[in-house]
């Protein structure tokens, strides 16, 4: 895939983001701030039996920090908790070494247009740090 | 007023070699200035034919070096009509006003007593001063501003006798304008009150005269005026001088010292311990010739003028939000704003993509964020190498940024 | 070996080519050193190419910078065999002590608790302590030295469970050679002593590594390896890391702030508040670089060997009294001395009109020079531009200025 | 007078300094350290109806300062405490600015060979700087 197509997926997820909505009291609650872009993100889990089975974020957030949390209540819905954080290390090999491969996990690749632009990793992560601040990983 | 501006630009350019062949249009001045190549060939010069220690050495290149850094002294400090002993070298503008706070404040203030700053404080004159309140029992109070960037200097309890210091920002990095310095200053002087002005803003087009303000503190830093990194300047008022501890010690700052007593050179030496920053000094003083080539109030008229055009192009698309201008008013060297629907982080992409270079963020002014209750603006800040061709790429990248995200 | 030597200088040599010109015979690294023009192009490319804010901008230029900015740090780091995050840029070496002082053992010392240093510390590494033990209620003691400049490190008290802090400079501007540091880090270590190294004077020809070492604190300034001034380092083990403040606040620093809180940003950029110094780090990197040049131990192999042949030339001398070598030995890149009937200062004066540049003076360590009960003495000092040629036009100045004078 | 006649005269008064001598307890002492180069002096001075009627230092000192030394307790010896200021200034002037005229007193002028020295101006002030703190000026 082309850059040019990452980027239109990017877009799609940021324009009708999977996963944003209302957090309520069954959720249990991370938070992430990005200092440099005023960016401001809740994620709330509901966990049954080690398993995710509901992810809601809240944000005040740019394109890239909304199509990443997208990605991942796509990705983690119905995941054991005990894998997050190898997605977690996946997303961070992608923006950090631009490390794509054929095990790579399908959603995440389009985030690898962000691999050139280090002062958007933050957006990227912002989420998934909140995450994990949830899951007390 | 015009000709005027346009002979600033025409000037100005020639001497931004290595900026003009960029391409860019550079609109992050605020944040840190080009540099023309006068204040580099100074910087290099100190490294190639002044390269001894300053103040250390009794061997002529030492000597060079020595004078060379006083008269660099000499001249930051004429600049802003300071003598050279009441200006001291710092690494930045952050450095000297955490001086101020540590090295003067926090042996001064008593619990109770007021420290207040405005509502558009740089996080650099706001933190230090939040840190000293806590650790003193002094309390830390906001002179607001209205929608239309007015300080309330009549805000009740400003002039109190519990008020102990004004530390005040010239121009603000985010909403530009200039703060009423001079009213502030002449009014805490009849009421007893120390005052901070942090020109790290200003310096780079508003001509400043410390007699005249008659404040007992500026600082700023050389890199947002034309000059090198990691120097800063800090004007202490004699009387203030008299009772101020360094903020570090170590080689070149003392007189003697035994187990009982540290006994300190005379200022502004012992305020600068360790190896000075020679060729910082020669690039700092480069940088005031470099503005003082030309006429008095030019810059400021051409950047402000510039601003101007800025903010008007600005304020014709329907879908921006402008900052107000601080003081009021329309002449500025900054403008904030924010473009409806589009989050400024990608908006600033996307000019960036245009080869437009424009800010994104809380621009280190949390307060003033939290205020504004935005958690990120875009600024545009103007330098004299800038030019009305960079405002049509701006609006380009607006109009871009609203189609792909709005 | 002579062989090795002959490399270094020769290859050194070239790559200086302003001190080459000079006609000068520099002999006072230990002050600052001249600058090699690999190191003068790093500082002018980042200010042509990379002039733009660091950690703060999202466009391009901006990007470049930040990422430059991190790369000059890694490479900085790697040098002491440290991590990025460990290593903070601070302005000098005086403000990374002062930092260590004033950000992190001002809250754990207690009345009571002993800081060692030795007898031949800097004022860099002495008044940041004195006064610490001032405000504090702790104990300033000092590790002697006996008269072959053996550091006495059995000296009563030195292990006591009351030894907070052990500062201790790696080789001594005055004394040159070097001091035990793997032992004193070793056994402090053993018993639970922080340790904070003073390399100043070492980095330019000692290698350092940091996790072998087992120090806490590292501090050491770029201007006297080869590399720009206004900016140091200091190394921070992770642990004490988690103790430390920050001794300036300001922008690039902090997460969030509200009335009650102010949340850090994760180090090293809670450390350095205010805009990062991008030329210099660019510049010491670039420092770093041109020392990796040469093979592992070779400069301090050449720049040693030359120390001892000054020292054995002076010692030949009939009116001279040597200052000894810290640890005893010969091999060193600093070489004091007194010429019997001639005060220091002349002595450098005369040297001086012999196009000889030594210095004369308490060199900054009031400490050693009152033990030594001299007012003054003579230094001189070694980089790797000097070479044996260096010695007859000193021992002629010496001549002259005992003839002159004695 | 050249240069070089103005330090045979500088080199004289080092070599056979006025004034060198013991201070003792009819003298009150002024003190002078020059951090820069280690030197240390304390001046003693008799006064009398105003007058200074005798001049004695003690040093640990370079060249420069005790021939500046020496030529102080030659000028000063027998002048009124009020006039100690005007030497002093103009002796800062035949440093600070190389500001020789015929004006000038003559034992001051071999000292202007130091004015294109700054670093030892404050050798040259040292001693003068004492007997100003004991005249107390
Ligand atoms: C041993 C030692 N420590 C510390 C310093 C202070 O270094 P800087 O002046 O670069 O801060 C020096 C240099 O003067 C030194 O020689
Ligand atoms: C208004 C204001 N004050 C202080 C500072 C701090 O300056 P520096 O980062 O050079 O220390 C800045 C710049 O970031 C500023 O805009």
């Amino acid at each position: 895939m082309s850059n040019k197509e990452h980027q239109a997926i990017l877009m799609e997820h940021y324009k009708s983001p999977h996963g944003l909505g209302v957090i309520n009291e069954k959720h249990t609650v991370g938070k992430g701030v990005n200092s440099l872009c005023g960016d401001e993100i809740r994620v709330g889990v509901v966990v049954e039996n080690n398993t995710i089975t509901d992810i809601k974020f809240e944000a005040r957030a740019c394109s890239i920090c909304i199509a990443s949390s997208s990605i991942m209540t796509q990705i983690l819905t119905n995941k054991k908790t005990s894998e997050v954080n190898s997605f977690y290390e996946e997303l961070l090999d992608i923006l950090k070494k631009n490390d794509v491969s054929a095990e790579s996990h399908r959603l995440l690749i389009p985030l690898s247009n962000i691999s050139k632009m280090p002062s958007r990793h933050k957006c990227a992560l912002l989420s998934w740090e909140a995450l994990r601040d949830a899951c007390k990983l | 007023m015009a000709g005027v501006g346009r002979d600033v630009h025409s000037k100005a350019i020639s001497q931004f070699s290595y900026y003009q062949n960029s391409g860019n249009h550079y609109l992050d001045s605020a944040a840190t200035t080009q540099k023309p190549d006068s204040v580099i060939d100074a910087v290099t010069q100190g490294y190639r034919h002044f390269c001894a220690p300053v103040h250390r050495g009794s061997y002529p290149l030492s000597e060079v070096a020595s004078s060379a850094y006083e008269t660099a002294r000499s001249k930051v400090a004429q600049f802003i009509n300071a003598s050279a002993q009441q200006l001291i070298f710092t690494k930045s503008c952050t450095e000297s006003i955490n001086h101020v706070a540590l090295g003067w404040a926090k042996s001064k203030i008593k619990p109770g007593h007021k420290i207040w700053i405005s509502q558009m404080e740089h996080n650099a004159n706001y933190l230090p001063w939040l840190q000293l309140c806590k650790e003193t029992g002094a309390e830390l109070k906001i002179i607001e501003i209205d929608s239309e960037g007015h300080l309330q200097i009549d805000q009740t309890g400003l002039w109190d006798d519990s008020t102990f210091l004004i530390a005040l920002t010239h121009c603000s990095n985010i909403l530009g304008g200039e703060t009423p310095v001079q009213e502030v200053c002449d009014k805490a002087r009849n009421h007893g009150i120390y005052t901070l002005i942090d020109a790290a803003q200003s310096v780079s087009h508003i001509p400043i005269d410390v007699k005249a303000l008659g404040c007992d503190f500026l600082a700023f830093s050389a890199h947002k005026m034309y000059g090198p990194e990691g120097i800063g300047a800090l004007y202490i008022d004699a009387q203030r001088q008299l009772e101020m501890s360094p903020l570090l010690l170590g080689g070149g700052s003392i007189e003697s010292v035994s187990e009982q007593q540290i006994r300190l050179r005379e200022a502004p030496h012992c305020f600068e311990a360790g190896s000075p920053n020679l060729s910082g000094a020669l690039g700092f003083a480069a940088a005031v010739d470099f503005l003082q080539a030309f006429p008095q109030g030019a810059i400021s008229c051409y950047v402000g003028n510039l601003g101007q055009q800025f903010r008007q192009a600005l304020a014709k698309q329907n879908n921006i939000t402008l900052l107000p201008v601080a003081g009021g008013g329309n002449t500025t060297s900054v403008v904030s704003f924010v473009v409806e629907g589009v989050h400024p982080h990608d908006m600033a992409q996307t000019a960036a993509d245009n080869d437009v270079s424009i800010r994104t963020g809380s621009h280190c002014s949390h307060l003033l964020m939290s205020y504004l209750k935005f958690g990120a603006v875009n600024r545009l800040s103007l330098g004299i190498y800038n030019h009305s061709d960079d405002i049509q790429p701006l609006i380009e990248s607006i109009n871009a940024a609203a189609d792909i995200f709005a």
